[in-house]
C-alpha cells in the first residue's frame, strides 16, 4: 500500500502542497527541455539531409564549448575566439562532408551511425589532446551573457527563483529556431535541403549539389551546437561529461521523430519537464538518479503505440 | 485443364473491400479458385491485383467481406497461418533473403515442416542433423526440378534476375502448397526466360497437382498458363471466365485500350 | 594458393554440409586450436595472458553474443553492456549464496537471467524497427545500468558498491577465480568456455533457427509468409544473445578483472562491442574473433607503441591521443571495408582457392 | 551361376560379372545428383545389367536386335549398354543433341527396336518421327519428369522394366536364363554400333565386335598403366568412340571408376571435386582452358601478373624437360619447385587437374604452345591418333618422347604403312567389321589385305614418329603447282587464341586465301582493353583495328609456312574475318565443331569470290539461328585485307 501511496497519491499531495516548487520544478525541466530540443535539433537537421544517425551530436555540443573555453584560456580575445570557434566548426563539417559523408554515402544506416561514433572518439580525443582533460569554466560575463538571478513571489508566501542565463538560454534558443524556421523557407538553400529530406534528385535540380548541402547542414547544427555548448556550459562545467546529455536527448528524437523540427522541440519539453518532475517526486521512492534512464521509458512506452513518432508519418508496408 | 469447373472449390473469395485511409484498393471483389486449376488475376497497373493476393495471405486485413480457404471461414489471419494452411507465395519484387546461397533461400521454405527443438539444433548431432539432411535431400529434388545446380551455393545477391524469380519460385515450392500465388513470374524476362518459367508453372500444376493463382502482365503467357482467368480494373471485377471468355470481353477490351491510349499519349 | 580442391568430392549431405567442407581449412583449424590450447599457455607470458588473451576471448564472446542479435537476426542494440553486466552481477549473487557450487556451472546459469532480461527488453522489436528500436535497447542500458548502482541487495551492500570475484575452486582444490587464479588456468578455462559455445551458436545459425534470424533479418514479410513467427524468431535471438553477453559479463568479472565497479558495463562496454561487430563482419562467427581483436589489441599496441617511435607526449595525452587514431581507423575502415574484416577474409580466402586467378 | 565360365572374359557382361566377383565393393561409377555424389558399386552396377536384360527381354528383346541408347552421361545408360550386351542386341549409342531429322536417319537405318533414352526432350524427338520408324517398338526412358500426360503405348520407364526385370530374376529359371544369354555371347559378336558423324553425306554405322574393343582398350591400359585406381570424367558423347572406350571399355576391364557430372553447366566444378587421375579431350577444351586463363591473369594485379608470366618462363624452359626426365640443373629444379608452388601446382587444382596422371588429346592437331604449355606446368599431356574404325588407337606418344607436332608411334600391334599418295593406312586388332549395312562403303575404306585407309595424309619424321598433314581428299594443288593443305593452315591459323575458326581455300587457285573467326571471348577482351566499343559480334568483326590485329597472326603464320620447304607456296595472300560465328545449328559445322568446308563455300561464294577478284570489300546478307531457335538476317559490308607473302626459306634465299 505504500508503494501505491507513494506513487499515485504522495506526489500530487505534494505537489498541490506547494505549487511555487512546483513551478519552479516546471520552469527548470522547461529550460533543460529547450537545451534537449536544440540537441535534437541539430540531430534533426543532420538526419534530415543525409539520412545519418549522428551520434557525435553530443560531442560536437561539448567539443565547441570546449573549444571556445580553450582558445579564450589561450589568450585569444573572447569575440576573436566565437569566431574562430564557428570557423572551427565549418572545417569540421567541410573534413565530415570530405572524409564521412562523401565515401559512405549509400552504406546502411548502421554503418554511417558507427561512423560518427567513430568520429566521436576522434573529437573526444582531439579535444581533450589539444585543451587538457580537465574540466572548464564556461566563460559565461565575458560572452556578454547574464548571470544572477530574479526571484518572483509566488502564491502566498512561496518564490520562484529564475536564474537569468536560463532565461537568456531560452531566448537564444527561440531565436536559434526562429531563425532555421526562416532559413528552411525563406532562401534558396533552405528549400534545396527541405527537398533533398524528399528527393535527391530534386535537390540536384535546384542547382546544389548534394555535397554543398551536407557540408551546409554539418555547420548549421555546428552552430547549434556551439550554442547549446555554451548555454549548457554555463549552467554547469565544460567537459566531457556533458556527452552524457547527448544521450539523453535521443528519446527526444524517438518523441519527435527523426525527422520532424517541430517534434524535436515539443519532444524536448516533454523529455525536460517529465524528467524533472519524475526525478524530484517520483524519485526518491526508487533511489533517485532516474533521471539516467527515465526519460527512455517514457519514449519506449510511447513507442509502442506510435512506432513512428509524435510527428512521423505512418507506414505502410509494401509487398 | 478444361474440367476445371466440375472441381471443388480451394478459396472463394466473397464481397471483400479494402481500403487505406480512404484510398480504395479494392472493392467489393468476389471470386473462386479451385483446386487443381491455374487461376489467372489480370489487369491494369493499379487494378488491386497484389492487394488481392496480400488479403489471401493475410498480409493485409480487409475491411470488409470474408475468406473461405480449404471450407474455413475467415476474415483476416496472420500471414505465417497463412503459411501453416497451405498457401505460399512470390513476390513481385523479388523478396529473396539476399544474405543467404540460392540452398539456404530454398531451404527456408522447408522451416515449417522442420521441428526439431533448440536443444537438438544446438548439438546438432542425431535428430536435428538427420532433419536437416531429410530437408536437404527435398531441397535439392526441387533444385534439380528447376535446373538451378549450377548456383546451388551462390548467394542470390549475385544472381541474374531472371535466376533469382526462379529461386523464389523454388522457395515458394519448398513449402509444398497447396495453393501458390504467383505475383508477377515472368516480369522483366526475355522471352527465353518467359518460356522456360511457364514450362515449370506448368510443370508444378502437372506434376505436384498444385494449385496456382498467378497475376500476369504478357497476354500471351496467361492465355497459354491459365485455366480460368478474373479481371480486375480500378479494384473492381470487371470480368471472370476462360481465358476465351474473357478476350472477347467488352469491359476487358475497354480496360485494356484505355491503358493503351493513356500509353500512347 | 595452398587449397588443392581437386580431388576432394562430397558423397553425403553431412559432408557437404560440414562446417569446413574442404581439408585444408580442417587444417588450418586444428592448427589455429592446437595453438590455442597449448602453444599460448606454454608461451605467453602473465601480461600477454591477462591483459590481451583473457579479455580479447571474453569480449570475443560478447560480439558473437551481439551479432546472434544484430548480424544474423538484424536487431539493432546498444544495450549488451547492460546485459553483460546482468550475467555479472546474477553470477556474483549465485556464488556468494551458494559458494559450493562449481562456478563455471553458475557462471553458465548466470547467462539465463540475461537472457530473461534480454526476452523483456526484445519485446518492443515485435513493434519498433531500425534505428528506434536502438533507443529501446538505450533504455534497457541506462535502465540496468542505474539498476546496478541503485540496488544495494546486488551487490551485497558493500561500502565500495563495487563486487568482487570471490576464490572458487574445483573439487580438486584447483584455484579457477579469485586473486589466487593463476592465469594459465582461467585462460584455459575462458578458451575452453568461448570454443563450446562458439561452436554452438555455429550449430543454431546453421540450422533452422538461424536461419529463422536470418529470414527474419533480410526479409521480414516473406519470412513471415514462410510461416516464421516473428515473435518466435526476434525473441528467441534476443534471448540467445543476452545469454552468450551474460556469460561473457560474468566471465569478465570472473575471470579478467577481479572487481568491477557498475561503470565497468556502461554505454562505452556497450559501443565497444558494437564496434566489434562492425569492424569484425555483421554475420560473421569468425568476424568476431577478428572484430574483438581489432578494437581491442589495437589500443594496448598504440599506447606501447607510440612512446616506441619517439612520440613521448605524456601517459595522458598517449591515451588521447590513441583515441584520435582509433576513431579515424574506425572511419577508414567503414569505408574501406564496410562488411568487416570477415568480408576481407572470405575475400581472402577466395583468392586462395581462385589463386592464380583474380576471379574464378 | 556355374554355367558360366568365369576365366573366359571375352564380352564385357563377362567382365562387368568378373568386376562383381573380384572388385564388387569398389566403385564402379558415380554421378553428381541432388548435390552430392551419389556412387555405385561394382555389384550393384552388375545388378541393375542383369535386372535391365531381363526386363528387356520380357518386352521382347532377343540377340541381335538393335537398342539406341540417347542421353547425357549417365551410369545407367552405360549399365543399358551393358544390358543389351548381355542379351546379344547391339546397342547404339546416338548424339544426343542431334535434332529430330538426323535421329531419325539413324533411327530407321540401324533398325532400332527399343530406345533407351534420357527423358522427355528425347522421347519427344523420337516421337515426332516415330511414324517414319516401323522397327521401333518401345522406348524407356529415365527420367518421368513431364511425361505424366502421355500416351504410354509403346513408352516405359526405365525403372519400370527393371523393376520387372527384377522379378524376373527371383522366378525359378530366371537368373539361370539370364547366365546362359550372358555365356552365350562370344568375343567375336558386334558390341556396339558407333555411327560416325562425318565431314559429309550420311553418317555410317560403325560395327565393333568385344575382341576390338577389348584388345583395343587393353593398348591403352597397358600403355600407361592403368588399374581400378583411376579416377576419370565422363563428359563427352556416349555415341563417341572415345567416350566408349575410355568411360565404358578402359573402365571395365581396368575397373576404374567413372564419374558422370551433373549437368552441362557445372562440369568444370565437378572434374575439380573429382580430380581425375585419367583425361581424355579434344584440343578445343585445352584451348579454350588456356584462354580462359590468359584472359583471366590480364585482369590479374601487376606484381600476380609479374609472377606469373615469370614462372611460365621457367615453366617453359624446364618444365617439359623435368616431365620427360631430362637432366636438370639443381637451381633450376628449385626455381621450377618454387614456381610449382605459386603457380603450376595452384593452375593444374583451377583445371581439377591436380592428380592427373595422364591426358590425352586428339581429333584434330594441337597447337604447340597449347600443347608445351600443358606440359610445362606439370600435366602429362600427350597425342594419339585414332578412328572410329579402329577403336581408338592407332598411334601414341610413349613417355619421353613426347612433340607437339606428331602423334607418335604406331601402338604395340597395330601395323601402318603409307599409300602412294602419302594416305595412311593400319591394321591391329581393332580394326572394325565393316559399316553396318554397307558393305559397298566398307569396301572402299578396307584394303584387301585387311588395312583401314584412313583418309588422312601423313609421314614419318627421323624419329619414326607419324605426322598428320591434312585430310586426302582434302589436300589440293595449287595453280603453281605447290601443295595445298587447307586443314594445316587453318590449325596454324587456329593456335592463336584470337583466331577460333579459319576457312582456308586454295585448291585450283594462283594464291592461298581465308575466312577468318574472330573469338569473341579473346578479342572482345583484348578491345575492351584497347577502348574499342563494339555492340555485337559483327561490329567487333569489322573494325579495322581488329583486322590489323589478325593481320599481324596471318604475317607470322605465312613467316613459318615459309620456313617450310614444301608449304612456301601456301602462303595466305588475302583473309577477310566473317561477320557471324560458324555455327553447326547453321550446318557450318560438324556437331563434333569441325569446318564443313563444302557447304561454307557454297553458302559464301560470293564472299569466296571476292578473295581472288581483288575487289577490297564486298557486301554480305546471310541468315543466321540464334540459341533460341529463331531466325535472322546478318548483313553488311565485309573488307578484304591483303597480306605481305614472306619470302621463301632463308636457306633457299641464301642460296
Amino acid at each position: 500500500m505504500d508503494l501505491l501511496n507513494g506513487i499515485f497519491v504522495a506526489p500530487f499531495v505534494q505537489m498541490a502542497d506547494a505549487p511555487d516548487f512546483l513551478v519552479q520544478v516546471l520552469w527548470e525541466g522547461f529550460v533543460s527541455g529547450i537545451l534537449y530540443a536544440l540537441i535534437a535539433l541539430g540531430f534533426v537537421l543532420i538526419f534530415k539531409a543525409s539520412g545519418v544517425f549522428n551520434f557525435a551530436q553530443g560531442i560536437m555540443v561539448v567539443f565547441a564549448a570546449l573549444t571556445l573555453v580553450g582558445l579564450y584560456q589561450k589568450g585569444v580575445p573572447v569575440i576573436l575566439a566565437l569566431i574562430l570557434t564557428m570557423a572551427v566548426m565549418g572545417i569540421l563539417a567541410l573534413a565530415v562532408e570530405r572524409f564521412i559523408m562523401r565515401p559512405l554515402v549509400n552504406q546502411p544506416h548502421v554503418i554511417l551511425l558507427m561512423a560518427t561514433i567513430g568520429l566521436t572518439y576522434f573529437l573526444v580525443g582531439l579535444g581533450e589532446f589539444v585543451f587538457g582533460g580537465e574540466p572548464k569554466q564556461m566563460i559565461t560575463t565575458e560572452l556578454g551573457l547574464p548571470t544572477g538571478s530574479t526571484e518572483i513571489p509566488f502564491g502566498a508566501q512561496g518564490m520562484v527563483i529564475l536564474q537569468h542565463i536560463d532565461i537568456a538560454a531560452a531566448i537564444i534558443a527561440i531565436v536559434m529556431v526562429t531563425a532555421l524556421a526562416l532559413f528552411f523557407n525563406r532562401t534558396r538553400i533552405g528549400r534545396a535541403l527541405r527537398a533533398v529530406a524528399d528527393d535527391h534528385q530534386a535537390a540536384l535540380s535546384v542547382g546544389i549539389s548534394l555535397h554543398q548541402i551536407w557540408a551546409i547542414v554539418w555547420f548549421a547544427s555546428g552552430l547549434v551546437a556551439l550554442a547549446t555548448g555554451v548555454m549548457w556550459g554555463a549552467r554547469s562545467d565544460v567537459s566531457f561529461a556533458l556527452e552524457i546529455i547527448a544521450l539523453r536527448a535521443l528519446p527526444v528524437l524517438i518523441l519527435g521523430g527523426f525527422t520532424s523540427v517541430p517534434g524535436a522541440i515539443v519532444g524536448g519539453l516533454i523529455v525536460g519537464i517529465g524528467e524533472k518532475i519524475g526525478e524530484i517526486y517520483w524519485g526518491p521512492l526508487l533511489g533517485g538518479g532516474i533521471e539516467s534512464w527515465l526519460a527512455y521509458m517514457i519514449a519506449l512506452v510511447f513507442l509502442l503505440f506510435r512506432p513512428q513518432g509524435l510527428f512521423g508519418e505512418r507506414i505502410i508496408e509494401r509487398v | 485443364m478444361s474440367d476445371a469447373g466440375a472441381r471443388e472449390i480451394m478459396l472463394d473469395i466473397e464481397n471483400v473491400s479494402l481500403s487505406f485511409g480512404g484510398v480504395k484498393a479494392i472493392t467489393d471483389i468476389s471470386f473462386d479458385i479451385r483446386k487443381g486449376e491455374v487461376r489467372a488475376i489480370i489487369g491494369p497497373n493499379g487494378a488491386g491485383k497484389t492487394s488481392m493476393l496480400n488479403v489471401i495471405n493475410g498480409v493485409y486485413r480487409p475491411q470488409k467481406g470474408t475468406i473461405t480457404f480449404k471450407g474455413r471461414i475467415r476474415r483476416s489471419i496472420q500471414p505465417y497461418q497463412a503459411a501453416q494452411s497451405g498457401i505460399a507465395r512470390t513476390f513481385q519484387n523479388v523478396a529473396l533473403f539476399k544474405g543467404m546461397s540460392t540452398l539456404d533461400n530454398i531451404m527456408s521454405g522447408r522451416s515449417l515442416r522442420m521441428h526439431r527443438n533448440f536443444f537438438w539444433q544446438l548439438i546438432h548431432v542425431g535428430p536435428a542433423r538427420d532433419e536437416e539432411i531429410a530437408h536437404r535431400r527435398k531441397v535439392e529434388e526441387i533444385i534439380d526440378f528447376l535446373e538451378i545446380q549450377h548456383i546451388r551455393k551462390v548467394p542470390v545477391g549475385k544472381l541474374p534476375y531472371g535466376l533469382q524469380k526462379r529461386v523464389e519460385l523454388g522457395r515458394a515450392l519448398a513449402m509444398e502448397p497447396e495453393l501458390l500465388l504467383l505475383d508477377e513470374p515472368m516480369a522483366g524476362m526475355n522471352l527465353e526466360e518467359k518460356e522456360d518459367m511457364s514450362r515449370f508453372i506448368l510443370d508444378v500444376n502437372h506434376e505436384f497437382g498444385t494449385t496456382i493463382a498467378l497475376i500476369e502482365h504478357d497476354m500471351g503467357v496467361v492465355m497459354d498458363l491459365s485455366d480460368r482467368v478474373v479481371v480486375l480494373d480500378y479494384g473492381r471485377k470487371i470480368a471472370d471466365g476462360t481465358p476465351d471468355q474473357v478476350k472477347s470481353d467488352r469491359a476487358v477490351i475497354d480496360a485494356y485500350l484505355g491503358v493503351a491510349r493513356q500509353e500512347a499519349r | 594458393m595452398f587449397y588443392r580442391e581437386a580431388g576432394q568430392f562430397k558423397s553425403s549431405y553431412a559432408t557437404d554440409q560440414a562446417i569446413f567442407p574442404l581439408l585444408q581449412d580442417r587444417i588450418g583449424f586444428f592448427t589455429i586450436l592446437a595453438i590455442a590450447f597449448i602453444g599460448v599457455p606454454l608461451l605467453a607470458d602473465d601480461f600477454i595472458l591477462d591483459a590481451i588473451a583473457i579479455p580479447f576471448l571474453i569480449l570475443t564472446l560478447a560480439t558473437i553474443g551481439l551479432n546472434v542479435l544484430t548480424g544474423y537476426a538484424g536487431q539493432l542494440s546498444l544495450g549488451t553492456g547492460g546485459f553483460m553486466g546482468v550475467g555479472a552481477y546474477a553470477c556474483y549473487k549465485l556464488t556468494t549464496a551458494f559458494p559450493e557450487v562449481n562456478i563455471i556451472l553458475l557462471i553458465l546459469l548466470s547467462g539465463v537471467f540475461s537472457a530473461g532480461v534480454g526476452l523483456v527488453f526484445g519485446l518492443p522489436s515485435l513493434r519498433i524497427k531500425g534505428l528506434y528500436l536502438v533507443v529501446t535497447t538505450l533504455a534497457a542500458q541506462f535502465f540496468l545500468e542505474w539498476c546496478f548502482i541503485r540496488i544495494g541487495w546486488l551487490y551485497n551492500y558493500n561500502v565500495s558498491g563495487a563486487i568482487d570475484s570471490p576464490e572458487r575452486s574445483l573439487a580438486g582444490g584447483l584455484v579457477l577465480t579469485g586473486p589466487n587464479a593463476d592465469s594459465v588456468t582461467r585462460y584455459l578455462v575462458v578458451l575452453a568456455i568461448v570454443a563450446v559455445m562458439t561452436l554452438l551458436v555455429k550449430n543454431l545459425i546453421r540450422g533452422r533457427i538461424g536461419r529463422s534470424w536470418m529470414m527474419i533479418r533480410d526479409m521480414d514479410i516473406a519470412a513471415e509468409l514462410m510461416g516464421v513467427r516473428p515473435l518466435v524468431a526476434k525473441l528467441s535471438a534476443f534471448a540467445v544473445s543476452s545469454y552468450i553477453c551474460g556469460v561473457a559479463g560474468a566471465m569478465f568479472v570472473f575471470f579478467y578483472l577481479g572487481s568491477v565497479e557498475p561503470a565497468a558495463f556502461s554505454i562505452t562496454l556497450s559501443f565497444q562491442i558494437l564496434f566489434m561487430v562492425i569492424i569484425g563482419g555483421l554475420g560473421s562467427l569468425i568476424g568476431c574473433y577478428f572484430g574483438a581483436a581489432f578494437i581491442w589489441i589495437l589500443p594496448i599496441f598504440l599506447r606501447n607503441v607510440l612512446p616506441a617511435i619517439g612520440i613521448d607526449i605524456g601517459a595522458e595525452n598517449i591515451v588521447h591521443l590513441t583515441s584520435m587514431i582509433v576513431g579515424v581507423l574506425i572511419i577508414l575502415f567503414l569505408i574501406l571495408e564496410p562488411h568487416g574484416l570477415a568480408r576481407l577474409w572470405q575475400l581472402g580466402k577466395e583468392k586462395l582457392r581462385v589463386w592464380p586467378f583474380p576471379y574464378a | 551361376m556355374s554355367e558360366l565360365d568365369q576365366t573366359i572374359t571375352d564380352t564385357f557382361p563377362k567382365l562387368i560379372l568378373s568386376n562383381a566377383r573380384t572388385r564388387g565393393r569398389r566403385p564402379a561409377m558415380r554421378r553428381k545428383d541432388f548435390g552430392i555424389w551419389q556412387s555405385w558399386n561394382w555389384v550393384e552396377a552388375y545388378d541393375f545389367m542383369v535386372a535391365l536384360a531381363a526386363g528387356l527381354s520380357r518386352l521382347g528383346a532377343v540377340r541381335n536386335d538393335k537398342i539406341a541408347i540417347i542421353g547425357s552421361n549417365r551410369p545407367y545408360l552405360y549399365w543399358s549398354i551393358a544390358a543389351a550386351q548381355c542379351l546379344g542386341a547391339v546397342p547404339v549409342p546416338i548424339y544426343a543433341d542431334s535434332v529430330a531429322e538426323e535421329m531419325a536417319f539413324v533411327l530407321d537405318h540401324a533398325e532400332i527396336r527399343f530406345a533407351i533414352v534420357e527423358d522427355q526432350e528425347q522421347v519427344d524427338k523420337i516421337l515426332s518421327v516415330r511414324d517414319r520408324l516401323p522397327a521401333l517398338q518401345a522406348i524407356l526412358y529415365e527420367e518421368k519428369r513431364g511425361l505424366r500426360d502421355y500416351d504410354h503405348a509403346g513408352l516405359a520407364a526405365l525403372a519400370d522394366v527393371v523393376a520387372s526385370g527384377r522379378t524376373i530374376l527371383k522366378e525359378p529359371g530366371g537368373a539361370e536364363m539370364l547366365e546362359q544369354a550372358i555365356a552365350q555371347g562370344k568375343g567375336a559378336d558386334t558390341a556396339v554400333i558407333l555411327y560416325t558423324s562425318g565431314t559429309t553425306g550420311r553418317p555410317k554405322g560403325v560395327m565393333l565386335t568385344h575382341d576390338n574393343l577389348i584388345a583395343s582398350a587393353r593398348i591403352g591400359i597397358a600403355f600407361d598403366g592403368l588399374s581400378e585406381v583411376d579416377e576419370i570424367i565422363a563428359y563427352l558423347p556416349m555415341a563417341w568412340v572415345g567416350d566408349h572406350v575410355f568411360s565404358y571399355a578402359q573402365a571395365i576391364i581396368a575397373g576404374y571408376c567413372v564419374s558422370c557430372p551433373e549437368n552441362a553447366e557445372t562440369i568444370i566444378q565437378d572434374r575439380r571435386e573429382i580430380g581425375p587421375t585419367y583425361v581424355f579431350a579434344p584440343p578445343r577444351v585445352f584451348e579454350n582452358l588456356l584462354t580462359l586463363t590468359m584472359v583471366r591473369m590480364e585482369d590479374a594485379g601487376r606484381l600476380k601478373r609479374w609472377m606469373f608470366e615469370h614462372f611460365l618462363g621457367v615453366a617453359r624452359k624446364w618444365g617439359e624437360k623435368l616431365l620427360s626426365g631430362d637432366q636438370v640443373p639443381l637451381a633450376a629444379r628449385l626455381h621450377y619447385a618454387l614456381g610449382d608452388a605459386f603457380v603450376y601446382a595452384p593452375l593444374r587444382n583451377r583445371y581439377g587437374l591436380t592428380n592427373i596422371k595422364v591426358g590425352y588429346t586428339a581429333g584434330e592437331a594441337i597447337g604447340a604452345e597449347i600443347f608445351s604449355f600443358y606440359r610445362s606446368i606439370g600435366v602429362n599431356l600427350k597425342q594419339l591418333y585414332g578412328q572410329t574404325e579402329a577403336s581408338v588407337y592407332v598411334t601414341m606418344q610413349p613417355d619421353g618422347e613426347i612433340r607437339p607436332d606428331t602423334v607418335g608411334r604406331p601402338v604395340p600391334s597395330v601395323a601402318i604403312r603409307l599409300a602412294a599418295n602419302g594416305e595412311v593406312e593400319f591394321n591391329g586388332p581393332g580394326v572394325f567389321q565393316g559399316y553396318y549395312k554397307d558393305p559397298g562403303k566398307t569396301a572402299e575404306v578396307k584394303t584387301a589385305d585387311g588395312y583401314v585407309r584412313t583418309g588422312d595424309v601423313g609421314f614419318f619424321d627421323a624419329a619414326g614418329h607419324l605426322k598428320i598433314i591434312d585430310r586426302a581428299k582434302d589436300v589440293g594443288k595449287l595453280d603453281a603447282g605447290g601443295l595445298f593443305p587447307p586443314k594445316y593452315i587453318e590449325n596454324k591459323l587456329k593456335f592463336y587464341p584470337n583466331i577460333k575458326e579459319a576457312v582456308a581455300f586454295g585448291d585450283k587457285r594462283d594464291h592461298v586465301a581465308c575466312f577468318i573467326n574472330i573469338d569473341p571471348v579473346s578479342v572482345g577482351n583484348w578491345a575492351e582493353r584497347n577502348n574499342i566499343v563494339h555492340a555485337s559480334y559483327q561490329e567487333l568483326a569489322s573494325d579495322p583495328r581488329v583486322y590489323e590485329l589478325i593481320a599481324g597472326h596471318v604475317a607470322e603464320v605465312n613467316r613459318a609456312l615459309a620456313a617450310e620447304p614444301q608449304m612456301a607456296g601456301a602462303q595466305i595472300a588475302r583473309f577477310l574475318i566473317l561477320p557471324k560465328e560458324l555455327d553447326a545449328d547453321d550446318g557450318e559445322l560438324t556437331r563434333t565443331q569441325k569446318v564443313r568446308r563444302g557447304f561454307i563455300s557454297e553458302r559464301y561464294a560470293p564472299l569466296v569470290e571476292a578473295l581472288y577478284d581483288g575487289s577490297p570489300s564486298t557486301s554480305i546478307r546471310t541468315e543466321v539461328t540464334f540459341e533460341d531457335g529463331r531466325k535472322g538476317l546478318i548483313e553488311g559490308e565485309v573488307v578484304i585485307r591483303d597480306v605481305a607473302v614472306a619470302a621463301r626459306s632463308p636457306l633457299e634465299a641464301a642460296a
